[in-house]
């Protein structure tokens, strides 16, 4: 029988070295895999090149991953946010490499790699200073840039549900670069809300398929949903109930915040 | 009286026609979706993996894994589509965005784009998918003030800044006119309480005079 | 109001003119919009160039356009078949022009058209005749040959359900190529089973989003389905009853036999 | 005793690991599936959008809508997945299949494979995915007879037909032996009521004998 489930987030990283390639999903925070990421962190390699479209929001996820200073380049479109102060931190002091790669470019090299395509002309970014050394072409009358494939040793997926197939969807915009990361990765790993029984999934909306996947893990479900029915958050972190409240510590509040726990 | 903000994303709102697929920028282009004519159904994209994103939700309505481009929660009008990032921005990058509106340091007379980075020393460089909607979408619109804060215009002969796309832009909404991108330079279409005098004295360029012109069906124009 | 929706098939295809290149979907039968491609043979333009996977099958859809003596070329990957006579006999003619091209190639070069980029180097088909001529690079130690975009006029697609804002979803394998082409011409038309209201597809599970889709049109549930149901047929090209039953002529057979009519 | 076609296609399933996905191309390849270790998960791509295939329907129960790159109706296992072709054939050329077992006109010592044409004048060229398979799987098994018809071997130094990859064939299941491709060229890993001599006067080729080697672990071997 196929099981691509693990026990848990520290079993689903197992295997992360230092220096590896590891894309992390997620736009801003919808789909970031914080709780891999967290196991990442615990798991403790360093030097690692990290494939992302953003560089960390706030003290969690990626950003705690890049304050524990494991994190020797990033790749990414959008590293500056307003919340971006770890990541800020870092490069001012010189102790993280940037590569800066226009969003759309960066997801068709992601793109890339998974399809087995060797390289690719852009028109994006053509005549500016990130284009600036790159190999270009005019084919019918348009200017290209050509851009090679980003490839990845693992990729750390929030997904929102999966089977033990390794098949996978998503909620709404934390889609992002989830399915396309699942296929540029040698080795794929998936956190989801829950693990469904296969044959559960719709066939026609599967958008990872298992042949992408490796490991899949339960990080339990997300605050704004209760049994899988939308139930609403009042801030975009996921944060229920007044402001007030979540400072208080304690389990209740603990639960209620678990999407922004360090 | 020149446009305040508000004023100008209504401006803007018009020139979008029923039936439009429009990306709104990070910023002050989205004030434009307070201004869509009531009912006419025009569908905004948002690059991080959506069509028909709708307003955003009240407090205790907020679904974190749905926002904007901004990272700002938003929500799902009937009709809405997901799809991935290599999605979205093939979307944009094959030309099937009809209209995107950006924010702007600097537009040349060509119509090249400059609004991702300053290229100041020290500063944290951050581009995100402004290059791809820059050069994807069939129009782009920029929404700008004329003058910098320190009164500089920000409609140029050549870019000094770093560039986002060449030759993208097609019209330029500011708080004092109206400017399309032509092939003889950026010709003025509306002026809000100024004349052709005072912006050629502002931008230091030669303007050309479309004040009187009859108005150009700019999708129409450009559709491709 | 956006309403896609056209009358009949005939409304559909308006426009299309001799010399159009037109890209039509379909793998084998399944996903051939057959009742659109009737359309076109009733509007009549000539010299049209078929961008398709296959060169028909039987004597319906696009066999029955090559029939009718309607396309100068016909770009595809699998010509020849146990059931393509039609493309046979023309092609052996010298009637018909063929620009054959491996099958992910093929795809791959309408999804670069659909999604503006100027060209890629693909490992398919290196060292072999289909590659003649075509510049070649090696890239980190593998061979890839560079293709280009292949763009059209229009698209004809098959799909099963889409609403008025042309968002379409697809039966099964019957979507191989449809979302693809959808992006890839300029005015894409699209058949269905049935239009939906607004808001009756999950959002999710839409294939081919309205930005793609300019077009649609109602052709009629096909014979294997009821009420959207699947219900089964007996032969591949879904017929049902005994084979004995479907040479009788008259509404019932015919009603019965819609997916094999001419 | 030479294998026939379904013992041949009997004795590829053994190689299969659950847990594989596998592209059986069209022809006797397809034969395989009914040989696959019974409660074995081996999950079967069909290049036309689909994971997790099924067998063959009932008559009354075909859905035209579900058929394999054969054009064959087939039926949909629990945990199936479907997708549009440029997802399946990303999927193949970026080496997410394990195995696809393929026909052949020819496969050389060096692993390049001939099966879509024989080049002959006049005859209507098809080569539909073979290529994309050819080149793209991890693993690219080739079963055919040693001989054609008229006697001539099908292992060659060099192809003469019109090539389909080249260097992607891992190994070659025929009716008389089994052959890995090696760097040393084909090397006989298993025989079938013949010798190494005979495999080497009726190929005419130098082979490896292996016969007596532990077996391989091909999958782990050439996994990427």
């Amino acid at each position: 029988m196929i099981d691509k489930v693990r026990a848990d987030a520290a079993a689903a990283v197992a295997g992360i070295e230092d220096g590896s390639t590891v894309m992390i999903s997620g736009f801003g925070r919808a789909g970031q895999p914080v709780e891999l990421i967290d196991a990442l962190i615990g798991l403790g390699p360093n030097e690692l090149t990290i494939v992302s479209n953003n560089a960390g929001n706030g003290d969690v996820g990626l950003a705690r991953l890049l304050a524990a200073g494991r994190v020797r380049k990033i790749v990414c479109s959008f590293p500056r946010q307003l919340d971006s102060w770890v990541f800020d931190g870092l490069y001012r002091a010189g102790e993280i490499e940037l590569e800066l790669v226009p969003q759309g470019n960066l997801v068709e090299r992601i793109r890339a790699a998974g399809a087995g395509i060797g390289a690719f002309f852009t028109p994006t970014g053509f005549g500016t200073p990130l284009a600036e050394g790159k190999e270009t072409r005019e084919i019918d009358g348009r200017n290209y840039v050509l851009e090679y494939p980003i490839h990845a040793d693992y990729a750390l997926i929030g997904g929102y549900r999966a089977d033990r197939l390794g098949n996978v969807i998503y909620r709404k915009t934390s889609r992002n670069f989830g399915p396309v990361m699942a296929a540029a990765a040698t080795t794929s790993i998936v956190q989801v809300d829950e693990v469904v029984a296969v044959g559960a999934l719709d066939p026609e909306g599967i958008v990872t398929p298992g042949v992408f996947v490796d490991r899949v893990v339960t990080v339990g479900e997300r605050n704004w949903l209760e049994g899988g029915v939308f139930v609403g958050a009042d801030d975009a972190e996921g944060n229920r109930g007044p402001a007030s409240d979540r400072t208080a510590p304690g389990p209740a509040a603990s639960a209620r915040t678990k999407g922004d726990a360090a | 009286m020149s446009l305040d903000r508000t004023r100008l994303a209504a401006r803007i709102a018009r020139d979008i026609p029923e039936g439009a697929y429009v990306n709104l920028g990070i910023g002050a282009p989205t004030l434009i979706s307070d201004y869509l004519p009531e009912g006419a159904e025009i569908i905004l994209h948002t690059e991080n993996g959506m069509l028909g994103m709708g307003p955003q939700p009240r407090p205790g309505e907020i679904d974190p894994d749905l926002i904007n481009a901004g990272k700002v929660p938003v929500t799902e009008l009937p009709g809405a589509a997901y799809f991935h990032h290599a999605d979205s921005f093939g979307m944009m990058r094959g030309g099937h965005i009809d209209i995107c509106v950006l924010g702007a340091f600097q537009v040349s007379q060509a119509g090249d784009l400059a609004n991702w980075s300053t290229g100041a020393p020290g500063a944290i460089p951050a581009v995100g998918g402004a290059m791809d909607l820059a050069i994807g979408a069939k129009q782009v619109f920029v929404m700008t003030d004329l003058l910098t804060k320190t009164g500089e215009s920000k409609l140029v002969a050549a870019c000094s800044y770093p560039l986002t796309g060449v030759g993208c832009v097609t019209r330029v909404y500011t708080d004092r006119a109206v400017f399309d991108v032509t092939p003889d330079g950026f010709a003025v279409t509306e002026t809000f309480d100024t004349t052709l005098e005072e912006l050629t004295r502002l931008t230091g360029l030669e303007l050309v005079d479309r004040t009187h012109a009859e108005p150009i069906d700019i999708v129409q124009e450009a559709g491709t």
